[in-house]
Protein backbone atom coordinates (compact mmCIF):
# COMPACT_ATOMS: atom_id res chain seq x y z
CA UNK A 1 0.00 0.00 0.00
CA UNK A 2 1.51 3.13 -1.10
CA UNK A 3 1.87 6.02 1.10
CA UNK A 4 0.42 9.04 -0.68
CA UNK A 5 0.40 12.90 0.35
CA UNK A 6 -1.05 15.70 -0.76
CA UNK A 7 0.33 18.85 0.80
CA UNK A 8 1.30 22.29 0.70
CA UNK A 9 4.83 21.80 2.78
CA UNK A 10 7.68 20.52 1.38
CA UNK A 11 9.22 17.26 1.78
CA UNK A 12 12.09 15.42 2.70
CA UNK A 13 13.61 12.74 0.84
CA UNK A 14 16.01 11.18 2.89
CA UNK A 15 13.45 10.80 5.24
CA UNK A 16 11.08 9.53 2.52
CA UNK A 17 13.34 6.91 1.77
CA UNK A 18 14.81 5.76 4.77
CA UNK A 19 11.17 5.49 5.77
CA UNK A 20 10.85 2.72 2.72
CA UNK A 21 13.71 0.44 3.61
CA UNK A 22 14.37 0.85 7.12
CA UNK A 23 13.94 -2.27 9.49
CA UNK A 24 14.21 -4.58 6.01
CA UNK A 25 16.19 -6.31 4.45
CA UNK A 26 14.38 -7.66 0.94
CA UNK A 27 14.46 -4.42 -1.32
CA UNK A 28 17.36 -3.87 -3.77
CA UNK A 29 17.22 -0.53 -4.77
CA UNK A 30 15.13 2.24 -4.66
CA UNK A 31 13.94 4.70 -7.98
CA UNK A 32 13.53 8.43 -7.14
CA UNK A 33 11.91 10.83 -9.06
CA UNK A 34 11.85 14.92 -7.80
CA UNK A 35 10.44 17.82 -9.63
CA UNK A 36 11.15 21.19 -9.58
CA UNK A 37 10.10 24.59 -10.28
CA UNK A 38 11.98 25.73 -13.28
CA UNK A 39 12.38 29.51 -13.46
CA UNK A 40 11.96 30.63 -17.04
CA UNK A 41 8.81 28.97 -19.22
CA UNK A 42 9.72 29.18 -22.88
CA UNK A 43 11.60 32.99 -22.12
CA UNK A 44 9.42 34.00 -19.22
CA UNK A 45 10.68 34.39 -15.97
CA UNK A 46 8.20 32.87 -13.35
CA UNK A 47 7.82 34.92 -10.01
CA UNK A 48 5.68 31.72 -9.10
CA UNK A 49 3.34 28.77 -10.02
CA UNK A 50 0.67 27.91 -8.32
CA UNK A 51 -0.71 24.71 -7.65
CA UNK A 52 -4.49 23.56 -8.09
CA UNK A 53 -6.07 20.18 -7.34
CA UNK A 54 -9.69 18.17 -7.03
CA UNK A 55 -9.02 17.11 -3.27
CA UNK A 56 -12.14 14.68 -3.51
CA UNK A 57 -10.26 12.92 -5.93
CA UNK A 58 -6.47 13.50 -6.06
CA UNK A 59 -5.22 11.19 -3.25
CA UNK A 60 -7.62 8.51 -5.20
CA UNK A 61 -6.59 9.08 -8.34
CA UNK A 62 -2.91 8.74 -7.30
CA UNK A 63 -3.36 5.90 -4.95
CA UNK A 64 -4.77 4.02 -8.14
CA UNK A 65 -1.66 5.06 -10.32
CA UNK A 66 0.58 3.94 -7.65
CA UNK A 67 -1.46 0.72 -7.06
CA UNK A 68 -0.88 -0.31 -10.55
CA UNK A 69 2.45 0.37 -10.54
CA UNK A 70 2.96 -1.74 -7.72
CA UNK A 71 1.44 -4.81 -8.67
CA UNK A 72 3.22 -4.13 -12.48
CA UNK A 73 6.64 -4.18 -11.21
CA UNK A 74 6.07 -5.85 -7.65
CA UNK A 75 6.79 -2.97 -5.61
CA UNK A 76 8.30 -3.63 -1.64
CA UNK A 77 7.30 0.08 -1.24
CA UNK A 78 5.94 3.27 -3.49
CA UNK A 79 5.61 7.07 -2.14
CA UNK A 80 3.95 9.83 -3.90
CA UNK A 81 4.19 13.37 -2.45
CA UNK A 82 3.27 16.10 -4.70
CA UNK A 83 2.71 19.86 -3.86
CA UNK A 84 -0.09 21.72 -3.61
CA UNK A 85 -0.14 26.22 -3.50
CA UNK A 86 1.71 28.50 -4.56
CA UNK A 87 5.78 27.45 -5.04
CA UNK A 88 8.83 29.47 -6.25
CA UNK A 89 11.11 28.48 -8.75
CA UNK A 90 13.53 26.43 -7.46
CA UNK A 91 11.18 24.56 -5.16
CA UNK A 92 10.58 20.68 -5.25
CA UNK A 93 7.03 19.81 -6.62
CA UNK A 94 6.66 16.34 -6.41
CA UNK A 95 8.45 13.34 -4.93
CA UNK A 96 8.01 9.78 -6.38
CA UNK A 97 9.78 6.64 -4.73
CA UNK A 98 9.68 3.17 -6.12
CA UNK A 99 11.28 0.09 -3.92
CA UNK A 100 12.00 -3.41 -5.69
CA UNK A 101 14.17 -6.16 -5.43
CA UNK A 102 16.28 -4.97 -8.26
CA UNK A 103 17.11 -1.83 -9.73
CA UNK A 104 15.14 -2.44 -13.49
CA UNK A 105 11.94 -2.71 -11.83
CA UNK A 106 12.29 0.15 -9.25
CA UNK A 107 13.54 2.66 -12.02
CA UNK A 108 10.90 1.68 -14.50
CA UNK A 109 8.17 2.27 -12.01
CA UNK A 110 9.58 5.25 -11.12
CA UNK A 111 9.14 6.36 -14.82
CA UNK A 112 5.57 5.19 -15.10
CA UNK A 113 4.69 7.06 -11.70
CA UNK A 114 5.53 10.15 -12.83
CA UNK A 115 4.50 10.00 -16.56
CA UNK A 116 1.10 9.11 -15.20
CA UNK A 117 0.59 11.52 -12.20
CA UNK A 118 1.20 14.10 -15.34
CA UNK A 119 -1.51 12.55 -17.25
CA UNK A 120 -3.65 10.89 -14.63
CA UNK A 121 -4.07 12.89 -11.46
CA UNK A 122 -5.98 16.27 -11.37
CA UNK A 123 -3.62 18.65 -10.90
CA UNK A 124 -3.29 22.05 -12.67
CA UNK A 125 -0.56 24.50 -12.72
CA UNK A 126 -0.96 28.13 -13.29
CA UNK A 127 2.20 30.39 -14.12
CA UNK A 128 3.01 33.78 -12.56
CA UNK A 129 5.31 35.90 -14.10
CA UNK A 130 7.59 38.21 -12.99
CA UNK A 131 6.35 40.57 -15.87
CA UNK A 132 2.74 40.23 -13.97
CA UNK A 133 0.82 38.06 -16.69
CA UNK A 134 -0.48 34.63 -15.35
CA UNK A 135 -1.01 32.00 -18.15
CA UNK A 136 -2.55 28.25 -17.17
CA UNK A 137 -0.12 25.54 -18.38
CA UNK A 138 -1.40 23.37 -21.13
CA UNK A 139 -1.28 20.08 -21.43
CA UNK A 140 2.15 18.93 -23.93
CA UNK A 141 0.88 16.65 -25.93
CA UNK A 142 4.88 14.60 -25.21
CA UNK A 143 3.78 13.75 -21.70
CA UNK A 144 0.29 11.98 -23.24
CA UNK A 145 2.91 10.30 -25.58
CA UNK A 146 5.23 9.37 -22.58
CA UNK A 147 2.58 7.86 -21.11
CA UNK A 148 1.07 6.03 -23.64
CA UNK A 149 4.30 3.99 -23.80
CA UNK A 150 2.90 2.17 -20.70
CA UNK A 151 -0.37 1.45 -22.23
CA UNK A 152 1.31 -0.46 -25.24
CA UNK A 153 3.58 -2.10 -23.52
CA UNK A 154 0.74 -3.72 -21.44
CA UNK A 155 -1.45 -4.44 -24.09
CA UNK A 156 1.69 -5.89 -25.77
CA UNK A 157 2.44 -8.39 -23.00
CA UNK A 158 0.04 -10.84 -23.92
CA UNK A 159 0.42 -11.19 -26.94
CA UNK A 160 4.79 -11.44 -26.09
CA UNK A 161 4.27 -13.74 -23.13
CA UNK B 1 -40.76 15.41 -13.40
CA UNK B 2 -38.05 13.84 -11.01
CA UNK B 3 -36.02 16.79 -9.44
CA UNK B 4 -32.01 15.69 -10.23
CA UNK B 5 -30.19 17.96 -7.65
CA UNK B 6 -26.48 17.59 -9.07
CA UNK B 7 -23.05 19.02 -7.76
CA UNK B 8 -20.73 20.74 -10.18
CA UNK B 9 -17.55 21.95 -9.80
CA UNK B 10 -14.96 24.10 -11.93
CA UNK B 11 -11.44 23.91 -12.11
CA UNK B 12 -8.19 26.03 -13.17
CA UNK B 13 -9.58 28.25 -16.21
CA UNK B 14 -13.13 27.11 -15.76
CA UNK B 15 -13.55 27.87 -12.74
CA UNK B 16 -11.99 31.44 -13.48
CA UNK B 17 -14.46 31.97 -17.18
CA UNK B 18 -17.39 30.11 -14.66
CA UNK B 19 -16.79 32.61 -11.61
CA UNK B 20 -17.49 29.70 -9.14
CA UNK B 21 -15.64 26.86 -7.85
CA UNK B 22 -18.42 24.40 -7.18
CA UNK B 23 -22.52 25.11 -7.17
CA UNK B 24 -25.59 22.70 -6.46
CA UNK B 25 -28.34 22.51 -9.42
CA UNK B 26 -31.42 21.45 -9.89
CA UNK B 27 -31.33 19.86 -13.57
CA UNK B 28 -34.30 19.44 -15.78
CA UNK B 29 -35.33 15.64 -16.35
CA UNK B 30 -34.03 15.84 -19.85
CA UNK B 31 -30.25 16.22 -18.43
CA UNK B 32 -29.31 12.63 -18.77
CA UNK B 33 -25.67 13.09 -19.49
CA UNK B 34 -22.82 14.98 -19.28
CA UNK B 35 -23.08 16.23 -22.83
CA UNK B 36 -26.51 17.34 -21.81
CA UNK B 37 -25.30 19.08 -18.78
CA UNK B 38 -22.74 21.07 -20.80
CA UNK B 39 -25.37 22.08 -23.15
CA UNK B 40 -27.50 23.29 -20.66
CA UNK B 41 -24.59 25.14 -18.51
CA UNK B 42 -23.77 26.77 -21.79
CA UNK B 43 -27.37 28.67 -21.98
CA UNK B 44 -26.47 29.34 -17.85
CA UNK B 45 -24.52 32.63 -18.42
CA UNK B 46 -22.34 34.79 -19.73
CA UNK B 47 -19.33 32.98 -17.87
CA UNK B 48 -20.77 29.49 -18.42
CA UNK B 49 -21.01 30.42 -22.25
CA UNK B 50 -17.33 31.29 -22.49
CA UNK B 51 -16.34 28.30 -20.29
CA UNK B 52 -18.22 25.83 -22.65
CA UNK B 53 -17.52 27.91 -25.95
CA UNK B 54 -15.34 25.27 -27.09
CA UNK B 55 -15.98 22.17 -25.41
CA UNK B 56 -12.79 20.28 -26.87
CA UNK B 57 -10.02 21.45 -24.32
CA UNK B 58 -12.30 20.22 -21.50
CA UNK B 59 -12.48 17.08 -19.28
CA UNK B 60 -14.85 15.98 -16.55
CA UNK B 61 -15.45 13.38 -13.92
CA UNK B 62 -18.09 11.92 -12.50
CA UNK B 63 -18.04 10.94 -8.64
CA UNK B 64 -14.21 11.59 -8.64
CA UNK B 65 -14.02 9.30 -11.68
CA UNK B 66 -12.93 10.13 -15.16
CA UNK B 67 -15.72 10.12 -17.72
CA UNK B 68 -16.87 11.21 -21.37
CA UNK B 69 -19.26 13.26 -21.97
CA UNK B 70 -21.65 10.24 -22.62
CA UNK B 71 -21.50 9.13 -19.04
CA UNK B 72 -24.84 9.53 -17.24
CA UNK B 73 -25.94 12.38 -14.85
CA UNK B 74 -28.03 10.97 -11.86
CA UNK B 75 -29.08 12.50 -8.59
CA UNK B 76 -27.30 12.99 -6.54
CA UNK B 77 -23.84 12.55 -8.94
CA UNK B 78 -20.83 14.89 -8.33
CA UNK B 79 -19.80 15.91 -11.71
CA UNK B 80 -16.48 18.11 -11.96
CA UNK B 81 -15.14 20.23 -15.29
CA UNK B 82 -11.80 20.77 -15.66
CA UNK B 83 -8.71 21.28 -18.78
CA UNK B 84 -6.61 18.49 -19.04
CA UNK B 85 -4.29 17.61 -16.19
CA UNK B 86 -0.56 19.31 -15.84
CA UNK B 87 0.59 18.04 -12.41
CA UNK B 88 4.17 15.95 -12.12
CA UNK C 1 31.11 18.28 -13.60
CA UNK C 2 30.10 15.35 -11.74
CA UNK C 3 30.81 14.95 -7.80
CA UNK C 4 31.95 11.57 -7.23
CA UNK C 5 32.86 9.77 -4.11
CA UNK C 6 34.34 6.70 -2.67
CA UNK C 7 33.51 6.60 0.94
CA UNK C 8 33.16 3.60 3.76
CA UNK C 9 30.99 7.07 5.41
CA UNK C 10 27.04 6.56 4.08
CA UNK C 11 25.25 9.32 2.41
CA UNK C 12 22.26 12.00 3.19
CA UNK C 13 20.38 11.90 0.04
CA UNK C 14 18.21 14.88 0.77
CA UNK C 15 21.84 16.89 1.06
CA UNK C 16 23.14 15.46 -1.89
CA UNK C 17 20.17 16.71 -3.80
CA UNK C 18 19.65 20.14 -2.46
CA UNK C 19 23.21 20.53 -3.39
CA UNK C 20 22.14 20.02 -7.22
CA UNK C 21 19.59 22.40 -7.10
CA UNK C 22 20.04 24.90 -4.24
CA UNK C 23 20.37 28.17 -6.04
CA UNK C 24 19.58 27.61 -9.65
CA UNK C 25 16.34 27.67 -12.10
CA UNK C 26 17.27 25.65 -14.41
CA UNK C 27 16.43 21.85 -13.19
CA UNK C 28 13.46 20.74 -14.03
CA UNK C 29 13.90 17.13 -12.42
CA UNK C 30 16.34 15.06 -10.22
CA UNK C 31 16.45 10.96 -11.10
CA UNK C 32 17.96 9.08 -8.32
CA UNK C 33 18.92 5.78 -7.57
CA UNK C 34 19.80 4.10 -4.09
CA UNK C 35 20.99 0.57 -4.15
CA UNK C 36 20.56 -1.29 -0.63
CA UNK C 37 22.24 -4.40 0.50
CA UNK C 38 19.42 -7.20 0.36
CA UNK C 39 19.58 -9.79 3.47
CA UNK C 40 19.55 -12.64 1.05
CA UNK C 41 21.14 -13.64 -1.65
CA UNK C 42 19.94 -17.24 -3.51
CA UNK C 43 18.65 -18.43 -0.14
CA UNK C 44 21.35 -17.45 1.89
CA UNK C 45 21.01 -15.29 4.85
CA UNK C 46 24.01 -12.45 4.35
CA UNK C 47 25.85 -11.51 7.70
CA UNK C 48 27.88 -8.88 5.64
CA UNK C 49 28.85 -7.67 2.21
CA UNK C 50 32.52 -6.22 1.92
CA UNK C 51 33.49 -3.70 -1.06
CA UNK C 52 36.78 -3.95 -2.54
CA UNK C 53 37.83 -1.41 -5.65
CA UNK C 54 40.74 -0.09 -6.98
CA UNK C 55 41.53 2.85 -5.90
CA UNK C 56 43.79 4.56 -8.00
CA UNK C 57 41.57 3.65 -11.21
CA UNK C 58 37.89 4.38 -9.10
CA UNK C 59 37.75 7.60 -9.37
CA UNK C 60 38.50 8.50 -12.67
CA UNK C 61 36.45 5.37 -14.00
CA UNK C 62 33.62 6.98 -12.34
CA UNK C 63 34.17 10.31 -13.64
CA UNK C 64 34.34 8.79 -17.04
CA UNK C 65 30.93 7.17 -17.00
CA UNK C 66 29.64 10.24 -15.18
CA UNK C 67 30.96 12.87 -18.48
CA UNK C 68 29.68 10.05 -20.32
CA UNK C 69 26.08 10.88 -18.86
CA UNK C 70 26.31 14.81 -18.76
CA UNK C 71 27.08 15.08 -22.47
CA UNK C 72 24.44 12.33 -23.68
CA UNK C 73 21.47 13.96 -21.49
CA UNK C 74 22.70 17.41 -21.14
CA UNK C 75 22.65 17.01 -17.35
CA UNK C 76 22.69 20.26 -15.40
CA UNK C 77 24.47 17.60 -12.44
CA UNK C 78 25.50 14.29 -11.83
CA UNK C 79 26.43 13.02 -8.40
CA UNK C 80 27.74 9.08 -7.85
CA UNK C 81 28.43 8.09 -4.13
CA UNK C 82 29.57 5.00 -3.91
CA UNK C 83 30.46 3.11 -0.43
CA UNK C 84 33.74 0.32 -0.04
CA UNK C 85 34.18 -1.59 3.08
CA UNK C 86 31.83 -3.98 4.81
CA UNK C 87 28.20 -3.00 4.78
CA UNK C 88 25.60 -5.03 6.22
CA UNK C 89 22.37 -6.15 5.01
CA UNK C 90 19.45 -3.17 4.52
CA UNK C 91 22.20 -0.35 4.27
CA UNK C 92 23.02 1.65 1.23
CA UNK C 93 25.51 1.00 -1.02
CA UNK C 94 25.20 3.71 -3.66
CA UNK C 95 23.84 6.67 -4.88
CA UNK C 96 23.15 8.13 -8.59
CA UNK C 97 22.07 11.77 -9.11
CA UNK C 98 21.35 12.81 -12.34
CA UNK C 99 19.98 16.44 -13.09
CA UNK C 100 18.37 17.74 -15.55
CA UNK C 101 15.50 20.34 -17.23
CA UNK C 102 13.33 17.31 -17.98
CA UNK C 103 12.57 14.20 -16.36
CA UNK C 104 12.80 11.74 -19.29
CA UNK C 105 16.67 13.00 -19.76
CA UNK C 106 17.05 12.95 -15.46
CA UNK C 107 15.44 9.19 -15.17
CA UNK C 108 17.26 7.76 -18.40
CA UNK C 109 20.59 9.13 -17.25
CA UNK C 110 20.13 7.86 -13.54
CA UNK C 111 18.90 4.37 -15.41
CA UNK C 112 22.61 4.68 -18.00
CA UNK C 113 25.13 5.64 -14.56
CA UNK C 114 23.75 2.18 -12.87
CA UNK C 115 23.97 0.12 -15.81
CA UNK C 116 27.46 1.31 -16.32
CA UNK C 117 28.68 1.25 -12.64
CA UNK C 118 27.85 -1.93 -12.53
CA UNK C 119 30.03 -3.18 -15.66
CA UNK C 120 32.64 -0.97 -15.37
CA UNK C 121 33.71 0.20 -12.05
CA UNK C 122 36.39 -1.29 -10.92
CA UNK C 123 34.47 -2.64 -7.83
CA UNK C 124 33.97 -6.05 -6.59
CA UNK C 125 31.36 -7.49 -3.66
CA UNK C 126 32.42 -10.49 -1.69
CA UNK C 127 29.14 -11.89 0.72
CA UNK C 128 29.65 -13.42 3.95
CA UNK C 129 26.78 -15.31 4.83
CA UNK C 130 25.41 -15.76 8.26
CA UNK C 131 26.40 -19.31 8.45
CA UNK C 132 30.07 -18.23 8.28
CA UNK C 133 31.04 -19.00 4.69
CA UNK C 134 31.73 -16.37 1.75
CA UNK C 135 32.00 -16.00 -1.69
CA UNK C 136 33.03 -13.18 -4.43
CA UNK C 137 29.62 -12.26 -6.13
CA UNK C 138 29.81 -13.50 -10.08
CA UNK C 139 29.48 -10.54 -12.52
CA UNK C 140 25.89 -11.12 -14.33
CA UNK C 141 24.78 -11.49 -18.00
CA UNK C 142 21.92 -9.42 -17.15
CA UNK C 143 23.88 -6.73 -15.82
CA UNK C 144 26.13 -6.82 -19.22
CA UNK C 145 22.75 -6.92 -21.13
CA UNK C 146 21.41 -3.68 -19.45
CA UNK C 147 24.89 -1.93 -19.95
CA UNK C 148 24.32 -3.07 -23.57
CA UNK C 149 21.06 -1.14 -23.99
CA UNK C 150 23.19 1.84 -23.87
CA UNK C 151 25.85 1.04 -26.55
CA UNK C 152 23.16 -0.44 -29.16
CA UNK C 153 21.36 2.79 -28.51
CA UNK C 154 24.49 5.14 -29.23
CA UNK C 155 25.39 3.15 -32.14
CA UNK C 156 22.13 3.26 -33.85
CA UNK C 157 21.63 7.11 -33.65
CA UNK C 158 23.54 8.56 -36.38
CA UNK C 159 21.57 5.59 -38.39
CA UNK C 160 18.29 6.86 -37.03
CA UNK C 161 19.22 10.77 -37.90
CA UNK D 1 68.81 -6.83 -22.11
CA UNK D 2 66.22 -4.36 -21.13
CA UNK D 3 65.66 -4.31 -17.56
CA UNK D 4 61.25 -3.99 -17.19
CA UNK D 5 60.11 -3.13 -13.77
CA UNK D 6 56.46 -3.37 -13.87
CA UNK D 7 53.93 -3.00 -10.85
CA UNK D 8 50.88 -5.49 -10.87
CA UNK D 9 48.01 -5.19 -8.39
CA UNK D 10 45.79 -8.31 -8.14
CA UNK D 11 41.99 -7.65 -6.70
CA UNK D 12 39.49 -9.68 -5.81
CA UNK D 13 40.12 -13.87 -5.76
CA UNK D 14 43.07 -13.19 -7.63
CA UNK D 15 44.43 -11.24 -4.78
CA UNK D 16 43.68 -14.19 -2.64
CA UNK D 17 44.79 -16.62 -4.71
CA UNK D 18 48.32 -15.17 -5.54
CA UNK D 19 48.51 -13.82 -1.99
CA UNK D 20 49.20 -10.46 -2.29
CA UNK D 21 47.85 -7.42 -3.33
CA UNK D 22 50.16 -6.21 -5.41
CA UNK D 23 54.06 -6.55 -6.09
CA UNK D 24 56.66 -4.70 -8.21
CA UNK D 25 58.81 -7.38 -10.96
CA UNK D 26 61.16 -6.90 -13.13
CA UNK D 27 60.31 -8.57 -16.26
CA UNK D 28 62.33 -10.42 -18.91
CA UNK D 29 62.31 -8.25 -22.07
CA UNK D 30 60.42 -11.09 -23.93
CA UNK D 31 57.42 -10.12 -21.87
CA UNK D 32 55.76 -7.78 -24.57
CA UNK D 33 52.37 -7.55 -23.53
CA UNK D 34 49.77 -8.82 -20.83
CA UNK D 35 49.30 -11.99 -22.25
CA UNK D 36 52.84 -12.50 -22.00
CA UNK D 37 52.65 -11.50 -18.72
CA UNK D 38 49.97 -14.20 -17.63
CA UNK D 39 51.92 -16.70 -18.85
CA UNK D 40 55.39 -15.25 -16.98
CA UNK D 41 53.01 -15.37 -14.05
CA UNK D 42 51.63 -18.75 -14.25
CA UNK D 43 55.05 -20.35 -13.77
CA UNK D 44 55.36 -17.96 -10.80
CA UNK D 45 54.08 -20.20 -7.91
CA UNK D 46 51.56 -22.43 -6.82
CA UNK D 47 49.24 -19.35 -5.98
CA UNK D 48 49.79 -17.93 -9.38
CA UNK D 49 49.08 -20.78 -11.22
CA UNK D 50 45.79 -20.99 -9.63
CA UNK D 51 44.94 -17.36 -9.80
CA UNK D 52 45.44 -17.88 -13.62
CA UNK D 53 44.92 -21.23 -14.08
CA UNK D 54 41.71 -20.41 -16.49
CA UNK D 55 41.89 -17.08 -17.77
CA UNK D 56 38.09 -16.84 -19.16
CA UNK D 57 36.99 -14.56 -15.64
CA UNK D 58 40.34 -12.97 -15.96
CA UNK D 59 40.08 -9.14 -16.69
CA UNK D 60 43.02 -6.35 -16.57
CA UNK D 61 43.49 -2.79 -16.71
CA UNK D 62 46.82 -1.20 -17.91
CA UNK D 63 47.70 2.16 -16.18
CA UNK D 64 43.87 2.46 -14.64
CA UNK D 65 42.75 1.88 -18.11
CA UNK D 66 40.54 -1.41 -18.95
CA UNK D 67 42.82 -3.22 -21.16
CA UNK D 68 42.95 -6.68 -23.56
CA UNK D 69 45.57 -9.36 -23.43
CA UNK D 70 47.13 -8.23 -26.31
CA UNK D 71 47.62 -4.80 -24.52
CA UNK D 72 51.45 -3.86 -24.59
CA UNK D 73 53.43 -4.09 -20.96
CA UNK D 74 56.21 -1.30 -20.90
CA UNK D 75 58.61 -0.20 -18.18
CA UNK D 76 57.00 1.65 -15.05
CA UNK D 77 53.24 0.20 -16.19
CA UNK D 78 50.69 -0.47 -13.62
CA UNK D 79 49.12 -3.41 -14.58
CA UNK D 80 46.04 -4.79 -12.54
CA UNK D 81 44.08 -8.43 -12.80
CA UNK D 82 41.01 -8.74 -11.31
CA UNK D 83 37.52 -10.70 -11.79
CA UNK D 84 34.64 -8.93 -13.73
CA UNK D 85 33.31 -6.26 -11.93
CA UNK D 86 30.14 -6.21 -9.50
CA UNK D 87 29.74 -2.82 -7.92
CA UNK D 88 26.47 -0.87 -8.00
Amino acid sequence: MARVAVQEATFDVSKEIAGLYAGRGDIGGIGCFVGIVREYAEGRRLEAMTLEHYPAMTHTAIARIAAEAEQRWNLLGCTVIHRVGRLRPGEPIVLVLAAAAHRVAALEATAFLIDWLKTKAPFWKKETYADGGEAWVEARASDEASALRWVKQSQAEPTAG
Amino acid sequence: MVEKPVHILYFAWLRERVGVAEETVVLPDEVRCVGDLISWLQRRGDGYARAFADTAPVRCAVNQTFADFSAAVAPGDEVAFFPPVTGG
